[in-house]
């Protein structure tokens, strides 16, 4: 079973690289960019099969290891 | 998205059908139709698809130096401070105390052309592991790099990411990167240089070779798992770049540098426990080419069952895993009873550890997978019998003549030159170095040679990489030795010992005459120097087919040098201090000819390359060495390309305060200010009528210059602030890299 | 005085640390593998610099959770003295021992270069044989040294005396180009609420010899060695 | 409009930042963890609301800016 972990920037919390990206878009050129916020993707591929237990076991893995509460929040989605 | 790549256990899949093998199979890898006859004959019998992929990792030009071997053998390669020269993973020079230096330079430029950042990271990895693969704590880093006109649109993304990754790389490993060089030209539009050169530190009593010895005992494999990494890549580095450069993309590896530390870390504990017989790193064509190294030099047969090596994808084939590409594997034999040792330190650094294999007394080299024998070759004759070309070659036609100078003061030629990219600031590059990690550094980037300082010891090494293809282009057999002996300048301008030097030749496509002539004409000017200063050849590397569409790059036979200071309080500074008197070292007759006075003006290569006298380079290169040891000498630079106009500013700028220098009324003062004569330094002394005769009695030719302190640089009749200068200077490269830039 | 380095597989400035702390104390530190689970009786642990668990994620979060950050934070909550350097301040944070986030740089590029540091704090037992508002001049080299936290967690960190260090020009006072990484209030480095844990980007380690040009950094452990002596 | 692009490795690629996840995980007692790989995913805020054009666009800029063909292949979303 598969899932996928979506890491933002809390908004409010400056994001100098998604910041660079709307300027190098507008810069080529691309000047329908108002904004961009970068974040990361995480895919686990889990042996657990059963979609509750997963979405339990990898909240659990964002809350402790994969992001930072104090300047990211996370989505959770289960792919299977 | 992609399958995962570390799956503990990876299910075996039915291997795809091999395609047949037949002459235009044999084509595709690379394998002219009469190296292709060879292996027929040696065999006699057509090979196997997996042999077929051996042969062509093994006898393309970048493991078989099949068109350069002739004239290598012809560099100087030993002296009494050798310990290993070329033919090992590294050479290895005495530095007394029961240390050794341990350094090699090697090329990753049509990879990093084609991704910029893993490209030349993963140059990076590769030249360290060449290091401590010999059993030596890498202490320092360099890199050379060549692009194209600064205004070509691939420049400044090959800049960036080829930079990046270089610090990527080296940054998280934690080895300082000291130095290297940048350049600019349009012949490397299409084919950018990224020289990497890596300097370690081991015992002279503990070093480690590859040859295996010792029958029926195990090969281990070590490191990071294989996947398909590069799968063709050995070729790809042979071959001339077509239209169809995109297609060769997937190819590109990943770099792990946390995997390489971790490598490091285990390999010298492993070293130490005594459990390595000899040990091999896997670099271009991996699993093959360090197989066959370790059984051809130990005169050993070597037996691998495929079926062990750890791997990171499903369904792998022979063909693949012997041709793999992986970063951060070693093979290594080990002493049969050290093997659960061996294992526990490769647990404890969490790498993989696997028998792969073992080595047998007949000469062969027998590969297993799934049951079957996907190999059965005669191990010694895979090298052995590597083709061997002695390739025509066409001396260089002469360039075209000196024309007239421009019109131009040298003040404003000064400025010109200082906004370029070609001679403003490096910090913008060596900034995204870490260069004082391991807090030996003594002289970062930014100064003639770096200097290192040995661990807990008084001693340091002075290192440099160098080479002026214009000179090269212009003169192949002078612009050869013009490398040397610019390298030996800029280690005995820092007060250093030069001890031995690794090379990188960068050339086009071998098979043209007057490639072949540029090769051959830079190696012999390689070989006098290296003669007539005294700095052997101790490793080095050969990248060939560097062109594209038939235009190739300047000939760029990059030289890497080492230098011992015996004390740290030898040092010669770049900086003066203020109201010291300022000596020119060494004759001016104003040689303009290739100068990068007409090149970055009105982009002229025109005249002769400056001669280079290597018996007055040695003897006042001693004579410097000799003089500072007396205290005459309070600072030094060399001068090379910019002349004495481009050594003043630097010096200048490095000292915060001005110098002025008088003009030479008998010449022209563009000349005088901007010629490139050779074996020249610029000297400041608190004590110069002491300095000039000193210089006089051993013959060499000298005089004062001027002097410095205030807040002007002046040329003559010329003042230019220095803050002016400096201004200019710092924002050359960040203005070129201001703006963003794509892939 | 009794110190120990953690050691993590990707950290690359432990043997400095270690160099540094045995030329200050006399005393060869004892160096300590992350996955051991306890450490020997220490006054000071240090967390040293480089990269350590490959930091792909967030620099410092796996190695957060080794095995021995248990220990690291028993000795921290004992009133033991930590010191966390580069990586090891990113470790701190991530470990919950200090306060705030420390994000990539502004100008997204690694910086290596020698900063100017004005010292506010000069009572803690790394400072107090500074100058108050005196000037050391350290090398920084990091990717991720910029200082993120609300504004009313900077206040506090400024009202408490807790901001260790300032990035400054080299005649003392702040300047845009003067701050390598974008840090807010171009801060360098931070003290816990007891002034018992430093965290802070530039490396004294690497200053603290006059061979490289100057012994700035020195200062740090000179001042946890009379802090030792006079405690 | 808004635009999600998500940039992952090829398939093949070796993805360090996702061996190290899955390992930190495992080490973590998360065993369920088979293996795991790291993405980027940015949001772009754009003034274009012909959602047709925005797609045209997106694509561009990630091919010449946001992912790196060479290792990396992009899918785009573009939301409201
Ligand atoms: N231009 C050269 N001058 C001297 N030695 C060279 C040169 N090119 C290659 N060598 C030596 O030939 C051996 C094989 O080179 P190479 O294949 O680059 O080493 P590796 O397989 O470790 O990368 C090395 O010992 C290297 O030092
Ligand atoms: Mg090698």
């Amino acid at each position: 079973m598969k899932a996928l972990v979506t890491v933002t920037l809390k908004t409010g919390v400056l994001d100098p690289q998604g910041a660079a990206i709307a300027n190098a878009l507008r810069t080529l050129g691309f000047d329908t960019v108002r904004g961009a916020r970068q974040g990361k993707i995480i895919e686990l591929d889990l042996t657990e099969d059963n979609p509750v237990k997963a979405e339990r076991d990898v909240e659990r893995m964002a809350e402790t290891l994969l992001a930072n509460g104090v300047i990211e929040d996370f989505t959770i989605e289960i792919l299977d | 998205m992609a399958p995962m790549q570390d799956t503990e256990s990876v299910p075996r899949r039915a291997a795809p059908v091999e395609p047949e093998v037949n002459q235009a199979l044999a084509a595709e890898h690379g394998l002219k139709p009469e190296e292709y006859a060879r292996i027929l004959e040696l065999l006699d019998r057509p090979p196997s698809f997996t042999e077929l992929g051996i042969f062509s990792a093994m006898w393309n030009e970048h493991c078989s130096y099949k068109s350069s071997k002739k004239w290598l053998r012809t560099l100087p390669t030993t002296g009494p401070q050798v310990i290993c020269g070329p033919g090992e993973n590294a050479g290895v020079v005495d530095i007394g105390d029961g240390l050794a230096v341990v350094f090699k330079m090697e090329s990753h430029n049509h990879p990093s052309f084609i991704e910029p950042y893993q490209g030349a990271a993963t140059g990076v990895g590769g030249i360290l592991r060449d290091v401590f693969t010999m059993g030596a704590r890498p202490i320092a880093a360099l890199n050379a790099l060549s692009f194209g006109a600064p205004d070509h649109p691939r420049t400044r993304a090959l800049l960036s990411g080829v930079v990046a990754g270089i610090g990527g790389y080296g940054n998280a490993f934690g080895v300082p990167t000291v130095g290297g060089e940048l350049r600019f030209h349009p012949a490397y539009n299409g084919n950018c240089l990224v020289n990497a050169m890596a300097v370690g530190l081991a015992r002279a009593d503990a070093i480690f070779y590859s040859a295996a010895s010792g029958i029926g005992r195990p090969v281990v494999y070590l490191g990071a798992k294989t996947g398909r990494d590069g799968v063709g890549g050995a070729t790809m580095a042979s071959a001339e770049f077509g239209e169809d450069a995109e297609e060769k993309r997937p190819t590109v590896q990943v770099g792990d540098p946390f995997t390489e530390k971790r490598l490091l870390e285990a390999c010298l504990e492993l070293m130490a426990s005594g459990a390595v017989v000899s040990i091999q790193d896997m670099g271009a064509a991996g699993l093959t080419c360090s197989a066959v190294e370790m059984g051809d030099k130990g005169t050993l047969g070597v037996a691998l069952d495929l079926d062990a090596v750890p791997c990171r994808e499903d369904a792998m084939t022979a063909y693949e895993m012997m041709l793999s590409e992986s970063q951060e594997r070693m093979l290594m034999v080990l002493r049969p009873e050290k093997e659960a040792e061996a294992r526990a330190i490769f647990d404890k650094w969490d790498l993989d550890f696997a028998v792969v294999g073992e080595t047998i007394a007949e000469d062969r080299f027998l590969v297993r997978h799934g049951g079957d024998i996907k190999a059965d070759l005669p191990l010694a004759a895979l090298s052995g019998t590597a083709p061997e070309y002695d390739r025509p070659h066409a001396p260089s036609p002469p360039p075209a003549p000196l024309g007239p100078l421009p019109e131009i003061s040298p003040g404003a030629a000064l400025r010109r030159l200082l906004a370029s990219p070609s001679f403003g600031s490096r910090a913008w590059v060596w900034e995204q170095y870490d260069n004082t990690v391991m807090a030996d550094t003594v002289t970062g980037p930014g100064s003639d040679a770096a200097v290192v300082r040995v661990h807990g010891t008084e001693k340091a090494l002075a290192l440099t990489a160098d080479v002026t293809p214009r000179y090269c282009a212009a003169d192949p057999e002078t612009g050869g030795a013009q490398a040397v002996a610019e390298a030996y300048r800029n280690l005995c301008a820092t007060g250093a010992r030069p001890l031995a030097v690794t090379d990188n030749l960068n050339f086009g496509n071998p098979e043209r005459p007057e490639i072949m002539g540029q090769f051959v004409g830079c190696i012999r000017g390689i070989g006098r120097a290296c003669s007539a200063l005294d700095m052997p050849v101790v490793s080095g590397n050969v990248s060939l087919y560097n062109e594209t569409e038939g235009r190739a790059i300047l000939p760029t036979p990059t030289i890497g040098a080492v230098g011992l200071l015996e004390h740290l309080d030898n040092r010669i500074p770049l900086a003066p201090g203020p109201g010291e008197a300022l000596v020119l070292l060494g004759a001016t007759t104003g040689h303009l000819g290739q100068s990068a006075l007409l090149w970055e003006l009105d982009a002229r290569a025109e005249g002769p390359a400056p001669p280079v006298d290597l018996a007055v380079e040695r003897a006042t290169g001693e004579a410097l060495r000799a003089a500072a040891g007396q205290g005459l000498v309070s600072a030094a630079h060399d001068l090379s390309d910019g002349g004495l106009a481009i050594a003043a500013a630097e010096m200048a700028l490095a000292a915060g305060h001005g110098l002025s220098l008088e003009a030479e009324p008998a010449m022209d003062p563009l000349a005088w200010f901007f010629g490139e004569d050779q074996a020249r330094y610029l000297l400041a002394s608190r004590d110069a009528p002491a300095l000039l005769s000193f210089l006089s009695t051993r013959g060499l030719t000298a005089r004062l210059l001027g002097e410095t302190g205030g807040p002007c640089l002046r040329l003559g009749i010329e003042t230019i602030p220095l803050a002016e200068l400096s201004e200019i200077h710092r924002n050359a490269l960040p203005r070129l890299m201001a703006e963003p830039t794509t892939n | 005085m009794r110190t120990g380095v953690i050691v993590f597989p990707g950290s690359n400035c432990d043997r400095d640390m270690a160099v540094a702390l045995h030329q200050a104390t006399g005393i060869a530190p004892a160096m300590v593998w992350h996955k051991d689970t306890s450490l020997p009786p220490l006054d000071l642990v240090a967390i040293p610099g480089g990269f350590s668990f490959g930091d792909y994620l967030r620099c410092g979060a796996i190695a957060a959770h080794a095995p021995i950050m248990e220990a690291v934070r028993a000795h921290a909550a004992r009133g033991g003295l930590v010191l966390g350097i580069c990586n090891g301040w990113q470790v701190l944070i991530e470990a919950g021992l200090l306060p705030g986030a420390l994000m990539r740089n502004a100008g997204l590029k690694f910086v290596c270069r020698t900063v100017h540091l004005k010292v506010l704090n000069t009572q803690s037992p790394f400072t107090h044989t500074c100058a108050p508002e005196s000037l050391l001049s350290v090398p920084v080299a990091h990717h991720d040294g910029c200082f993120v936290a609300e504004d009313a967690l900077l206040d506090r960190l400024e009202g408490e005396g807790r901001v260790a260090f300032r990035y400054v020009a080299a005649n003392g006072h702040p300047a845009p180009d003067a701050n390598p990484n974008g840090s807010m209030r171009d801060i360098a480095g931070i003290l816990s609420e007891n002034a018992r844990v430093l965290g802070m980007m530039p490396h004294p380690e690497r200053m603290a010899d006059p061979a490289l040009g100057g012994s700035d950094g020195a200062r740090v452990f000179e001042s946890l060695v009379a802090a030792m002596q006079d405690s």
